[in-house]
């Protein structure tokens, strides 16, 4: 994997950025990322049609599905220009990084029609139907139900989602339910693709530790789906559900690097303004920090590189509990470089994005896999040590 | 000394503790928050003026109890662990401390009988919040003038002015470190701070050459004895108290959620990672309150002594054991524990405002080096 | 409890201790500490004696049984102002604290007359057959077998005990063994005492990691304890053996908070020399340690208080967690602050003794309930939460 | 730049690791411990004369490979994975660095294809081996006399000296730093030292106006080039990545007895409490490695660059994570963990002295904190 040439691409993306996150779309440098998610949405949706009008949504996609077809690498040159601009959260990511690769990969023909294209032009936005109350961390637990319709052979479904990340501002939802009555378990599960906009779909927010409110619960009460919007077979649907979550395969990551990087910068400066730059501690944890980051970066790379070998089948592992810990730990660094000023909220740009910072970044550890899940994954499937015996409550 | 609590203390400490459980219930809390007052005016009234728990710690010749530091700790700790939203520590734990050791006969004679009496809320405009010693940076400057004196100068962040009656204020007066009592009606201009910890109100106060009466004087003779700086560590270490109490209220809360969340078939209690994080929490739970009530033992209003390490060891600690506590707290949560619904985050955000207020933990431990090695002179 | 006074009581010991522990004996001082506990064993056997015509052995004993009778303030007394003289690792501890209470507790008028002169005049020695190779920190899964002679009465005892401290050394050992056949976990268990000078006892000692041997497996192979020599009923020597631990109250450790405070003291000296104390880093975990001392002595004064509300509770659980990771923590500490010297074995006694505590409070957090099986009780018994299962292995 | 590595790099570490699981067994190194050595001589002639590890990354002008950094840090790796007793580190990874960034066109020539064929085992005298560039404090002065030149000093401890043919010293020699090789046959004071991690030999030397003919001295001109940093920071990164393998030889270890040991009817390796401290020591091993591989990847060797900062961050993270991945190896075994028969102890005596050799984590920190925020100036 080469990234430091491309450079051509490189360019090319930072000059169309330069020249286009600009203006009104100014506003949203920045913003947007985790924990800001519900940040200026209108304005991101246009932001993502502007986007789309440069073709820089999806490049990743096989050119015949209306991407650039660009390899891994040249994906990685993508996110890094993009947030080294300050891009902002992406409204699209769902639908270009999760729900399209798994329609390229499992969809029908028609399914790819219907979709591929909204999705590239920024004209629907998907979220994620997963989690539940009682299936977070033990996904398997699904109880959200899928009935057949005999009449119209539409689904018919009943539950509840929560930590949707943005659903409310989404049109479309792809929903991992069970759909054989007394099924337990991986068995029995249908993945489905539902609009939400409509009768039986209620979304309720949840209000965030920082006040905002990014994730919703869905609740379905005989939503429905069409008979053609499942993906793979009836029964199947673990499958394809974890096969959607193996498309996440980090690459922007190394976007989010570069915001990382931006807030050490920042902190960095702050030290420097304050004086905390002076105290021999916080230098050594500035230090850390700018270690942790180097060593993220490579492994980000590394774990991209997708090396034939299988050497680095544990690294892979580890890099989202490294990460993640990473980035709860710079928000701590933040509040004590800031002080006794960290208590106090003022509209001083610097410091409100610090103390957003160190309040969302306190999900990092526990969306998309708890720091507990990540350490069992990397010790049964990393170490080969044994399986978590699994209880009978609940 | 006894590090077994008379019953009297076991009294005063299972009443409070029982008392807070419903007045300052996360409901109870959460309307304070909502509001934006920061304090809980009604509930301060009941400990201040029902209860006497200003009292406390105040001679019996100026209308107290006559007890010590062991009962101001067992009630910060209570405090905390319901995250009271009250001016104990301003009032009980800085404020009259500071004036027993400082202030006159005359203005002790005048304002510790109503604080006594729930009369008095005092906040303290030190000097500079976030080191140890608060009075050493002061930016408040006196001089005498025609009837009095007059005030200089800004002190940007006070605990609990926003809802003082009366604010100390030491200020540099001829060179020397004097204590000042304004009135919050007296011309002071307060500027109240939105505190990302909504629990506890702050404000600024600003002093354009305030003018003061003569008895706004109160000190004996200046802010310099070992008197004062035993108030101060008095103040630490019930500040500490306050840290390690929350440190329990949230491992409480996190001890019945980990009981009731069923995830694999099982409470999450059972699994044994989570069993031996909340155990070292424990741990160190015991290991500061064994420190705090050993240091509340030995303390004398005459000497600070090796209090002042210890309650700086106590603190450190404290702060350390806080936010770990809180971060554990939303971690153990899962997906709820980042959520406003659920309490984790009224702790975390209280963690981290404590940190800041009166040094952070490694100020606390370079304070402890420099006592057992000598000052650095790298 | 009152530490500061008994003033009187504290200056005849510190007299007597600075009046005995010269000439030949001096060279004990601060030595037999944990991993260097088979340090001088003859001279140390013969300071057991010394201490005994002093009266200074088992003073916590009642008067009618050879002791003082002191109270357990006085003893603490007692063991500060030993541990502060510099006096070494007790030989005589096993038979003083541990088998000495409970013959005193649970033995018949004969045993007591048999044992307990011996043990205060320190004539016998004893140690403890608890642990086996597959009853370590599951010390119910007791294997060691003692089966009665029908013709004598006598108990015939095959197995193997480990972690032995001092075995090679002592005159007696106290044996818990399983007496019934097919009996599993904490029933059909017998406590037994043996004499270890006899056919079908084999000692052998476990090298360590600083090349030492205080420990040792013992291995019985028919090895015969007398019929009168069971303390309590056979089958109730689960009962007996807890008992025995609970006298393990932990006054011993203030003597041996005094021999931390000069290990600290000792780094604190060397810091200032070398430079090393001239590191914000190192001063903060100087201070750090000398708070966590400060802390242990106030826990441990709490614990030995014995709280009659029972506030304590939780407390009295975590303390050997606390004092057996602060020590080891504070080796670690000691080689960084000698640095690159700290790698170089010389005759410098002071380094000599870093070096020790380094190595040697290896073994601080493992025996006596390994670290993992402190916190086990603390969160199950302290916190309420739920046991371990037990598996179907083994 | 790649990350992936060639399928020659995999082949040179597969079969290094393969050999040295034979030849370096834990029955081996306890041989060499026992033996009072350090050094595995026989496995060292294997590796340096028959398999030509010393010839890696040597250019081809001078007999070498002409291979690079990544095998220097792959083959170190497999070292400290099976603590190989070899002084691979000093000859190939400081020496020879240090000969090609500093050395005479004459001496390269001379020196370097003897190194490569396994002929010269080489150690360095760093001055001040506690440092992070340990020739900022030179403990040697030269000085030219008839015939030569003659050194003063001492060298209070040099890693491998006790084993090797050469000793390359860094010298001041009118106030410049200047490079001399000594043969150990050339009269050097040469003080065997006992080493609490009896792997590796360490000695101190001693020269008392010790001549030397003219040819000794073999810098071109004095050792203050970026090309010399570059090669101290390839040395540290080596050290780092013997570190690492240290930490993965380790928990390897560990891992096999937690599998086995049963206790409470289970194996210990099911006790969640011990998987997830295995996996964090897993996560720190993968972030550690990838630095090294990352930083081993950029390296050039004429310009230290970042490869400076991340060489001292790899190196800082990696003596905490072998003393952590040790500490636990010991916690983990449980009672045997702490006898001489296990070798969890071999592995902690190392974890110790690779601490200390080329500065602690704090001093790589420290270093790392200058570049980014300047110099402290409290």
């Amino acid at each position: 994997m080469n990234t430091e040439s491309n450079s051509a691409l490189r360019s090319e993306i930072a000059e169309w950025m330069a020249t286009h996150l600009t203006g009104r779309f100014e506003a949203l440098r920045f913003r947007g990322n985790s924990g800001d998610g519900d940040a200026l949405p209108e304005l991101r949706k246009e932001w993502e049609r502007e986007l789309a009008r440069g073709r820089w949504t999806c490049p990743g996609w096989p050119e015949d599905m209306g991407g650039r077809g660009l390899s891994v690498a040249e994906q990685v040159v993508f996110q890094e220009e993009y947030g080294r601009a300050g891009g902002p959260g992406r409204m699209g990511h769902i639908g270009e990084g999760l729900i399209g690769p798994t329609l390229i990969a499992f969809g029908t023909e028609e399914q790819k029609q219907r979709f591929l294209p909204k999705i590239r032009s920024g004209e629907e936005f998907w979220c994620q139907g997963y989690s539940e109350p009682s299936a977070g961390s033990d996904l398997a637990n699904i109880r959200t139900r899928a009935r057949k319709d005999p009449v119209t052979g539409e689904w018919i479904v009943s539950g509840q989602k929560v930590w949707t990340s943005l659903a409310h501002l989404s049109d479309w939802i792809f929903v991992l339910a069970r759909c054989d009555e007394g099924s337990v378990g991986r068995n029995g599960l249908i993945f489905l693709l539902l609009p939400l906009d409509q009768h039986g779909v209620e979304i309720q927010p949840i209000r965030q530790i920082g006040g905002s409110a990014e994730f919703n619960s869905v609740f379905f009460e005989g939503a429905r789906a069409r008979a053609e919007h499942v993906v793979g077979a009836p029964g199947e649907g673990w499958k394809i559900a974890m096969a959607l979550l193996g498309f996440e395969r980090g690459i922007s990551t190394l976007g989010q690097q570069m915001s990382f990087a931006q807030e050490l910068e920042l902190i960095i400066e702050i030290a420097r303004e304050n004086g905390a730059g002076r105290s021999p501690i916080i230098r050594q944890r500035i230090a850390r920090a700018w270690v942790g980051l180097r060593a993220m970066r490579y492994l980000a790379m590394r774990v991209l590189a997708d090396d034939p070998s299988g050497d680095m089948r544990r690294e892979v592992l580890g890099y989202k509990y490294h990460w993640s810990n990473w980035h709860r730990d710079l928000g701590k660094l933040a509040m004590d470089v800031l002080g006794l000023e960290a208590n106090i909220v003022s509209n001083d740009p610097r410091r409100e994005r610090l103390q957003q910072l160190f309040l969302f970044s306190r999900a990092d550890t526990i969306y998309g896999g708890t720091n507990e899940i990540q350490l069992n994954l990397i010790a049964e499937q990393g170490l080969g040590m044994p399986r978590e015996p699994r209880g009978t409550l609940g | 000394m006894t590090l077994v609590l008379t019953d009297d203390q076991r009294m005063i400490r299972d009443e409070a503790a029982r008392l807070l459980s419903e007045r300052s219930s996360s409901e109870a809390v959460r309307k304070i928050v909502d509001s934006g007052a920061g304090t809980d005016a009604k509930l301060w009234s009941a400990l201040s003026r029902e209860l006497g728990w200003c009292s406390m710690a105040i001679p019996e010749e100026f209308g107290g109890l006559g007890l010590g530091a062991t009962e101001l700790v067992l009630l910060q700790e209570i405090c905390g662990q319901w995250l009271a939203c009250v001016p104990f520590w301003s009032t009980a734990c800085v404020a009259t401390p500071l004036l027993l050791a400082a202030a006159s006969e005359e203005a002790k004679q005048r304002l510790l009988p109503a604080i006594a009496v729930g009369d008095l809320t005092i906040a303290v405009a030190w000097g500079a919040l976030g080191e140890i010693n608060p009075l050493a940076v002061c930016t408040v400057n006196a001089a005498k003038v025609d009837g009095g004196y007059s005030l200089h100068g800004h002190v940007s962040q006070v605990v609990d002015l926003p809802f003082a009656d009366l604010v100390l204020v030491p200020a540099l007066l001829d060179g020397v470190l004097s204590l000042f009592a304004v009135r919050r009606d007296a011309g002071l201009h307060i500027e109240p701070l939105t505190s990302m910890d909504a629990t506890r109100p702050i404000g600024a106060a600003r002093f354009d050459a305030l003018e003061l009466p003569p008895e706004s004087r109160i000190d004996g003779d200046g802010l310099t004895s070992d008197a004062v700086e035993a108030a101060l560590a008095l103040a630490q270490l019930c500040f500490a108290a306050e840290q390690a109490g929350a440190a329990r209220g949230v491992m409480d809360v996190t001890l019945a959620y980990v009981a009731e969340r069923v995830q694999f078939g099982r409470a999450i209690a059972s699994f044994q990672a989570i069993k031996h994080r909340c155990a070292r929490l424990e741990v160190d739970i015991a290991e500061v309150r064994a420190l705090i009530y050993g240091a509340a033992a030995n303390f004398s209003a005459d000497d600070a002594g090796e209090l002042r390490l210890e309650a700086s060891g106590a603190r450190a600690l404290a702060s350390e054991l806080l936010f770990r506590a809180a971060e554990e707290a939303i971690q153990l949560h899962g997906g709820v524990g980042f959520t406003w619904e659920y309490d984790p985050q009224l702790y975390f955000k209280r963690a981290q405002a404590t940190t800041a207020i009166l040094a952070q933990p490694e100020g606390h431990f370079c304070m402890i080096a420099d006592a057992l090695l000598g000052e650095a002179s790298a």
